[in-house]
């Protein structure tokens, strides 16, 4: 019989007892999953971005479905991080002390919304393992493009809060020159990168005329994403020494160690939660089945594995 | 359809709604939010009435007897019939009707009196006509569309006429935003506390997406499928 | 009774009786499709890309399915314009006599490739109605960014060939920075663009822990990347005003429909060519149905008419 | 598995194929290629003999009698029978038995004196050596990689053996890629001629697509599905 083998993984710092991560905006703040399962079986889970104050998001319709996947507008609603920490501190610090690491995510419209959100996680938030920097949402700047759209952008919010915070800082990154933007990151002090986030895309009622959804385009993700962020963690994991979460389209074990084999250290599983809220435990089973498979004895023999 | 749900039955409430797994397509992943009109806490049974509009109802229909698949619930909030004292106006369009009828049902049990309004485009859409006489309204008046069944035209032409008839301490309300934003008017204009079940886009139907937005008049948003679906209509932006 | 509604486009100097075009190395050389329907019914079809020398592509393997999708490497194999103007010129002149356009792709490696290949389509192939110009395939370059990847560049190519040609240049554009390649390209003359071409993806066999085709990344085509090709036709449109022909996973007359709306003059099939050969025709008619329900007389008033 | 199609089974010849849609998860959008063992021109049918490595096959097996689908076909040209001189070695590993299978059949309506190899990784993967005896094979010789049938072993070791009991012109083989390459290298030293049906991931299976290269010696590649499936083992860069 062979041993079983280990699943730890360290993200930048965060140590995680597993590599199944949850994405953001996918997972709520976690216990809307525990009438589910048991939700400190994972890794770590990445809550909802919220901002320092809090914002309302995108006019309803939020989601469309389109060809194996869906698409959507949240725009980063948040009651704040005031009032998330008051709503769900407890929770999270319970589950932070059932070993599973709490990874907060920062939104923010400006560099200075970046600094002031990561230092009130700072202070009100001991329950973080980790903070992710969303750089990338597709849905709540303006003229179409993130904050983090170009590598000095990106560069730039990162270098801000390089000194706000002792915690391990995760960027997440846009599905777009991924080698360029993985570069400045780790140039600017993050501990880790995550990606991808959503793809902009469009879907039209061709009887109405009107987008699907309240704003003309919107971000895809599910299973139809997932080649895609297999190349791209791939590209990111060829430029930087970095670890890097991969995300986008996992809904098995099999999606989840492809990101691996790519480069990946963790995993995030999004729309995936959404649709089957069991998915999660479900694929951290199947991965282990695989690496078990594979004759490894450290999950960590696996990662960026692939032969080109 | 009626769909053998155990352990699901006995605890949903009227208003509820269960999020349904379609199989057969893979290529279509989210689940469908469906109310329901009635349940048989015995037979571990819940009966559903839809409308296919889509591809996900059209599969739907092409399921048959025996054919199984997942479905999470019970989803949301339904209606607080304990705020109801009667006698109650249920007005209901389209695919509205299951759960109106589902509050109907309440009603009954408790011993509120109630009338009911129901809508369709065509005769041939309507549905729960007999249904909401065996369950006890005072009266049931059917509007259409374009006139092949009862009253020509839309449900609030009906509810403004036995607003004239009637007094209704409480309107339940269930159909297109566009009827629900009419009903809801000319009910807190007569005085009535008015309770409506909105529909949303949704994709997780429990509460961790922020995909199901309801603009609340207070500004902000809440979620349909946790916080409602079924809303005071005074707090709803329409 | 409405009478019919007019159908036909103009590609920027491409005069097609339909908006419907085939994307160029998923109809062959057109005739492997006459024994499924009458190819003349379409509005244009786009032959393979060759280049002035023959090239042999990549090795086997070179397709890969995926999530509502496929992923491909064939790097352009092509027997070069002499070879291909003797073995298909007769049907392809047959073919523009039976009143469908015949658009040539022009592939290459170098400048100097591109502006051979477009002088040799010139003296050989008089039945070009117009050249499409490849700058995006994903699957040659050695470094594995296109020519075409930057504004710069992709500028340079199509002023290189600008004035060696008479005939109505498309220029066939990668899936990235749209707005600011499309800006270049019609700056320097382009007659119209067509977008997208495949997206890079990744797909590992996580049993061998190799790529499953012969190269690491391939172009992910069909279904799966429909919501990205509107949102990116869409973005061009509104910064240029030469006609754009929509591509990307269309496989009824709706996804058709959405890409004109979104701003494509013209629509090509792809993918959906290879797994059902009637689908192009069908498409057609679905188009028409939509036109005629939408009440319009003309197509042309459909082009860009989404409501956002 | 057995397939109603009118019009293709007359005109199919051995070692053609068919491209078959297997409906029922619509985000696998690719067809199967699959030989066929023979045809029944009568019945218009077409057996095929499949084994499931994958989702596509998976939904294939559980197509039930009745179920129908859409094929295309007849795809790519057949074995060059005659150019069969005889006697003839016919050698399949795996799923390549029906295609060589039907080759037999042809032999046989020719009267082209033909012994038969065929491998599997284990007995219970075997097929077709009922049929392979009532198609008239002078000898069939079996081997399974693991012994549990016949030779154990590769099928190269049963044809280096069975070349030094009797002359072959032709060897006809179709099965792995690393398996080809040995029966071909050993055919071709023994002065007979070799023909093999080469298998490649297609997309469209008509020559539209460049996706199912097989390598020339001679340089560049050639389409599996349009000239091929069958090849002059001399052709091949193995
Ligand atoms: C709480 C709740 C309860 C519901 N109860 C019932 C019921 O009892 N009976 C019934 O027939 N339907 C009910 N619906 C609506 C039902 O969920 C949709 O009709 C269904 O999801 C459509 O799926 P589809 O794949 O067939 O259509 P799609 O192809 O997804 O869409 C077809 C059309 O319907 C619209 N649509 C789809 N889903 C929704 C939605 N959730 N809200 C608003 N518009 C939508 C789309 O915008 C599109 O125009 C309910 C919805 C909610 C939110
Ligand atoms: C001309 C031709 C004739 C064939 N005849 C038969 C036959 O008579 N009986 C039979 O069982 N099979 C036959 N095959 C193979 C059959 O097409 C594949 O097994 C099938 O497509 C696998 O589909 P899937 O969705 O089940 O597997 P997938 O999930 O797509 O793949 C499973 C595994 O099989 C490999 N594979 C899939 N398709 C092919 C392919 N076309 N060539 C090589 N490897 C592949 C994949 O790389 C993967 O490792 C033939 C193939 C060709 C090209
Ligand atoms: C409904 C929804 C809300 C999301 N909200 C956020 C968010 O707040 N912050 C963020 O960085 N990403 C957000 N995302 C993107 C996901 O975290 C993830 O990057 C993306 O969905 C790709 O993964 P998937 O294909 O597994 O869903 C959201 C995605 C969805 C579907
Ligand atoms: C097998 C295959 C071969 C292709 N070859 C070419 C090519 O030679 N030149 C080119 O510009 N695009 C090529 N493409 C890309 C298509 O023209 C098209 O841009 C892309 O597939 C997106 O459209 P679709 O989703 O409808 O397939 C190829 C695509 C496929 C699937
Ligand atoms: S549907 Fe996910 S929060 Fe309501
Ligand atoms: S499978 Fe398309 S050319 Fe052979």
């Amino acid at each position: 019989m062979v041993s079983e083998p280990s699943m730890a993984v360290d993200l930048g710092g965060i140590k995680m007892r597993n590599p199944i991560n949850t994405a953001s905006g996918t997972f709520g703040y976690g216990w809307q999953f525990e009438g589910f399962f048991d939700v400190s079986c994972l890794g770590a889970i990445t809550t909802k971005g919220c901002s320092a104050e809090p914002w309302d998001g995108n006019p309803a319709p939020r989601m469309a479905e389109v060809t194996s996947g869906i698409m959507n507008s949240v725009g980063l609603q948040n009651p704040g991080i005031r009032a998330f920490v008051e709503q769900d501190g407890e929770y999270l610090s319970g589950l932070r002390e059932r070993g599973c690491q709490v990874i907060c995510q920062v939104a923010g419209h400006s560099i200075d919304e970046y600094v002031r959100a990561v230092e009130l996680y700072g202070e009100l938030a001991p329950f973080a393992s980790g903070l992710e920097l969303n750089i990338s949402c597709p849905n709540v700047s303006q003229g179409g493009a993130a904050m983090g759209a170009t590598p000095k952008a990106a560069a730039e919010v990162m270098r801000a809060v390089r000194g706000r915070t002792n915690l391990p800082v995760v960027v997440k990154m846009a599905p777009h020159d991924v080698p360029e933007i993985a570069r400045a990151l780790e140039a600017e002090g993050a501990d880790a990168l995550s990606l991808i986030n959503t793809i902009p895309a469009m879907a039209i009622n061709v009887h109405t005329r009107r987008s699907r959804l309240s704003r003309p385009t919107a971000g895809l993700s599910g299973p139809a994403v997932h080649p895609i962020a297999v190349r791209m963690v791939w590209e990111a994991h060829r430029v930087v020494s970095i670890p890097i979460c991969g995300i986008g389209g996992v809904t098995s074990g099999e999606d989840a160690a492809e990101l691996i084999l790519a480069g990946a250290t963790s995993v995030s599983v999004g729309t995936a939660n959404l649709v089957d809220p069991t998915s999660a435990p479900r694929i951290l089973g199947e991965l282990e089945d695989w690496v078990r498979e594979q004759g490894a004895t450290d999950v960590n023999e696996l990662i960026g594995a692939v032969e080109c | 359809m009626v769909m053998h749900a155990p352990g699901l039955a006995p605890i949903l409430s009227p208003g509820q709604f269960v999020n349904v797994a379609v199989p057969g397509d893979p290529s279509h992943i989210t689940r469908i939010p469906l109310s329901f009109a009635g349940t048989d806490p015995k037979a571990q049974t819940i009966e559903i009435v839809y409308a296919v509009v889509g591809e996900g109802t059209a599969r739907l229909s092409r399921m048959g007897e025996g054919d199984a698949s997942t479905v999470l619930g019970p989803c949301g909030k339904g209606w607080r019939l304990d705020d109801v004292s009667g006698p109650a106006l249920l007005v209901a369009g389209g695919v509205g009707a299951p759960p109106v009828l589902a509050a109907a049902r309440g009603l009954l049990a408790r011993g509120i009196p109630f009338d009911v309004v129901l809508g369709a485009q065509t005769a041939g859409k309507l549905w729960g006509v007999g249904l909401a006489k065996s369950l006890g309204a005072g009266r049931v008046v059917v509007t259409t569309d374009d006139g092949t069944a009862g009253i020509k035209g839309f449900t609030t032409v009906a509810v403004e006429q036995m607003q004239g008839e009637r007094d209704y301490a409480d309107v339940l309300t269930c159909g297109p935003q566009p009827m629900m934003a009419g009903v809801a008017r000319l009910a807190l204009a007569d005085g009535s506390s008015c309770q409506v079940s909105m529909e949303r886009m949704m994709t997780c139907g429990f509460g961790a997406c922020n995909t199901c937005n309801v603009a609340m008049a207070a500004g902000g948003y809440k979620a349909c499928c946790t916080d409602g679906p079924v809303f005071d209509a005074r707090e709803v932006a329409w």
